[in-house]
């Protein structure tokens, strides 16, 4: 059964959900080593984007991302919403027009996600950023597609491994944002951008799951 | 959290709500996009906007008027304020001669910044943008963010500022503002921590005999944590980096800046720009002009900035040039 | 106590040095007995001069200059000055015209003033006092010291400055001092006690959801300890019995000041003068002048007061005329 | 053995140590109905007398009270000051000129000292203030020495009056003074100025017997 609009909205919703559950835990983690709003942060923008999309729930999937994209934008200020909107408007442009989506077409979108945020924050993997979620979560989906894994499980490796890249940037020296100015401080805490991104690859994965069982 | 607010998601947008009241005869408030206006604006000349998280206060929304900034976009407690507002507040002070963007470097607001530039640009709006950056706190930033941009940020507003209501074209203006940021230096220190707000606990915990050296603006913590010491060695351990960094030398005169974090009172900043004086002169370093008070804040944090900015005589005319805005004025 | 000081004993000599090198070109300070002159005293106008403990600031000291007060004088911390101060200030402010005392009604200042005055007048210098007392907060005040004198010293500091030095005669000074005392009510709040440097330990304690209401300006408890509220209803709590007082009417223009107590941050002084100005407009009270900052504190206080003065046309004439102190300036 | 300038002396030396040993006392008592500055303004005075005495210890008695009021005054501030102050000058013009004291003579002093302190304060018996303590520190020494006992033996009951007069503002409501401003609060505070007045007996006490002891 392929992607559609509105498992791209049910995907949005349960990341709009996920992200107001958790967000004094990101603002927790923020506070450890930056200024403690990524939580308020995001949670203001994914409120916003639930605001706008019933006015794109009859467009295409490029154009729902592209809105949510810029919606976050709009709202969310701070390193995040540049960094995030981009990769949502990103990933709109690469599925400009689409009604379905090929499990291929997932993964580009990802792929594009990922090129926007480094386009614009030009940081590497390694640095203690979202990259270092979003970048093995992207390579992790591709071997289980690879391997022929179906895409609700694909995609559930793929939260995996963002959630261990997120995991793994407690031991490492922040070296873009807020947290480099920390210096070796910013040392044994995890990044609140990294966990957050882990957040939006579970919630992907939980809605194509549900997509393959509903098959 | 003890706060003077009703709810903490309101906070920004009733304090801009009082700041229009109080000061309804220089600014006007634009909400949604939320922007701080001068009166009258597009004035004929360079238009200077500035914008950053709330909580700086009176930084940056105290600084319009005349001869200083046009306009201010405040974002939310300590979150870069997103494009639409920089670019609603770009066109609002453009009066054809283009406007030069005032950003912190900060990774949030430099990219904000940079997306509104990009979407003035392609309205057809001259933007020049200038990335203060003169926290020496910060170490080894050429492979990291950067430095942050601090106390040298109200300096270069009022004497761009200046610049500007003189009629100084854009290249100018940018071309001050850069040797202003070139010449500053800054470096701060907390005695207790603040609250955002929206988080409700403070950023970070402090014991009654330690204080935090080397911090930013936004509550987070700093370089390093230290045993709490007398006004005199603190003064050292702020002037001591920021006067080898840039370096000041003997001979120089500079603006003495000495900033209060919000919740320290000016009787202690007194203490320390008489512990700064001391250094300075037993360098053989002038104090020409000087500024103390809490101009570039973090919420109700107890602590304290040095800045000091090596002045030309071009900068000391456009520091002593007239300003009109709730939080800086003389000459007018 | 975390504090940026050197020796509790010396906090406010130290302060008053750095005061004196910050703004050598306004004032000059004298040192034992303690006193800060504007540059040039005596001046050939009525010397109007004010004092009171240390720990107000910007209040007493920051307001000497050109059309507010020729002198101020210091005393430790929440202490009243001693005689020898305010006769040492009064010889020097007095060009002849006479000399009139600002004493807030608190029985160490009255009584320290009162002796200064004696011996003032036995020198030969005429010398007229004004006792504020403003503080709506202290009820029953007919069979006790009466109210004390707060918020409305600064602004009555201003405008009977700026009638000095328009040429007005010590009569007059002191009449309208009397006017502006009589038109002006306060209240404040505490959210945080203050430590005295001397005392080392916090006046009073609070819990996290608890405040003061009806505090002075020296770190006591207030009249009453009451559950943290909304700013909405603290506005409410403290603009209540000021309107009442008074009473301020339909119709009336008022200067509405709301001070922060000294570690308040700004942008909630916004929000408390939001709340404020709300309630004025409900009652069909023009805000015909505002004032917002921290001006006369408890040390690191957090809190904030109200004050509201009854305008008339002169009284906004002088709080409009030049002013060039420390803390503040307009006009030139 | 009659009082002499140098009883006056070891007098204050005993107040200006106790006052020292009693400041944190005295500025806590203040914290709780005043501004916590009561021990700091009494120490740093008598600190300064105890540098003018040597200049004066030649000098008559009056003199010395006399110095040891304006010093008080130029120096103390606050409430206390002019009050103590006020009351050590009129003493000394009581004992103007000279050299050697009666028994009568010290009540006399105590009685000039207190009409000071009231024509300066304005208090009345209740009010919270150190009239509480002076006045039957004042009643329990005329009845004393009515009563024909020593000058070291009627002082002590002065002193312990004192001490009593200063206990017994506890459960009073303040009506004069800094404490006045908190109303029904003031009420369960023992007033700290009536404490230091109670201080200032003991050590007249404590001198005088001395005296007696060494006669
Ligand atoms: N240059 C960058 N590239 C990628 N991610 C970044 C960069 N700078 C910061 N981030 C991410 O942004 C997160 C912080 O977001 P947020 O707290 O919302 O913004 P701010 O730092 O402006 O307060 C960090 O945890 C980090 O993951
Ligand atoms: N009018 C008065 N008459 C007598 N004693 C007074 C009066 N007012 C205050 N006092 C005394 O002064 C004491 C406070 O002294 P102190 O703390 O040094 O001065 P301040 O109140 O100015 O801070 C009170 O405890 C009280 O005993
Ligand atoms: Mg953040
Ligand atoms: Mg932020
Ligand atoms: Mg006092
Ligand atoms: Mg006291």
């Amino acid at each position: 059964m392929p992607i559609t609009v509105e498992h791209v909205t049910h995907f949005l919703t349960a990341a709009a959900a996920l992200i107001h559950e958790r967000r004094d835990e990101l603002t927790a983690l923020d506070a450890a080593i930056g200024d403690a709003d990524h939580g308020a942060n995001l949670d203001r923008g994914f409120t916003a984007v639930m605001a706008r999309l019933p006015s794109v729930a009859d467009k295409d999937i490029g154009t729902v991302l592209k809105t949510t994209g810029m919606t976050i934008v709009s709202t969310v200020g701070g390193a995040s919403g540049p960094l995030y909107g981009t990769a949502f408007v990103r990933a709109g442009m690469a599925l400009a027009d689409r009604h379905e989506l090929s499990t291929e077409e997932v993964l580009l979108a990802l792929e594009a996600a990922l090129d926007g945020i480094v386009a614009r924050g030009k940081a590497q993997r390694g640095e203690k950023t979202m990259v270092d979620a979003l970048a093995p979560a992207i390579e992790a989906l591709r071997a289980a597609l690879a391997a022929g894994e179906p895409l609700g499980r694909a995609l559930q490796a793929a939260a995996d491994a963002a959630e261990g890249g997120a995991k793994a940037t407690i031991p490492m020296l922040a070296l873009k944002g807020r947290a480099s100015y920390l210096g070796e401080r910013s040392i044994g805490h995890q990044d609140p951008g990294a966990t957050s991104t882990a957040y939006l690859l579970r919630a992907l994965a939980m809605t194509c799951s549900r997509v393959e069982e509903g098959a | 959290m003890k706060k003077l607010i009703n709810a903490p998601e309101n906070v920004v947008k009733e304090a801009l709500a009082g700041m229009a009241i109080a000061h309804a005869d220089l600014i006007d408030v634009h909400f949604d996009p939320d922007y701080i206006v001068r009166k009258g604006a597009p004035h004929n000349k360079v238009g200077v906007i500035s914008g950053g998280g709330s909580g700086h206060e009176p930084m940056h929304g105290g600084f319009v008027g005349y001869g200083m900034l046009d306009a201010a976009c405040p974002g939310a407690v300590f979150t870069s304020p997103v494009p639409d507002q920089m670019l609603a507040a770009t066109k609002a002070v453009n009066g054809g001669k283009g406007v030069l963007h005032i950003v912190k470097n900060y990774t949030g607001d430099v990219m904000n910044f940079e997306m509104a530039a990009e979407l003035a640009a392609a309205e057809g709006i001259e933007v020049a943008s200038v990335v203060t950056n003169d926290d020496v706190a910060v170490e080894n930033s050429t492979w990291t963010a950067g430095r942050r941009g601090v106390g040298v940020t109200v300096l270069l507003e009022k004497i761009v500022g200046a610049a500007a209501e003189a009629g100084a074209d854009l290249a100018t203006c940018k071309a001050i503002a850069e040797r202003v940021n070139a010449n500053g230096r800054s470096m701060g220190m907390a005695l207790t921590p603040c609250t955002v707000p929206q988080a409700g606990k403070p950023g970070f915990e402090l014991a009654e005999d330690e204080m935090e050296v080397g911090i930013g603006i936004h509550g987070e913590p700093g370089r390093r944590r230290e045993k709490l010491a007398p006004a005199r060695d603190i003064a050292e351990m702020l002037a001591g980096p920021i006067l080898e960094d840039l370096p000041f030398k003997s001979g120089d005169a500079v603006l003495a800046f000495v900033n209060g974090m919000g919740g320290t009172p000016l009787i202690e900043l007194y203490v320390m720009y008489n512990e700064l004086a001391r250094i300075l002169k037993d360098r053989n370093i002038t104090i020409a002009r000087s500024l103390v008070g809490s101009y570039i804040t973090s919420l109700e944090m107890a602590g304290v900035s040095f800045t000091l900015l090596r002045l030309d005589d071009e900068m000391i005319k456009l520091w002593d040039a007239p300003v009109h805005t709730p939080a800086l004025r003389w000459g007018m």
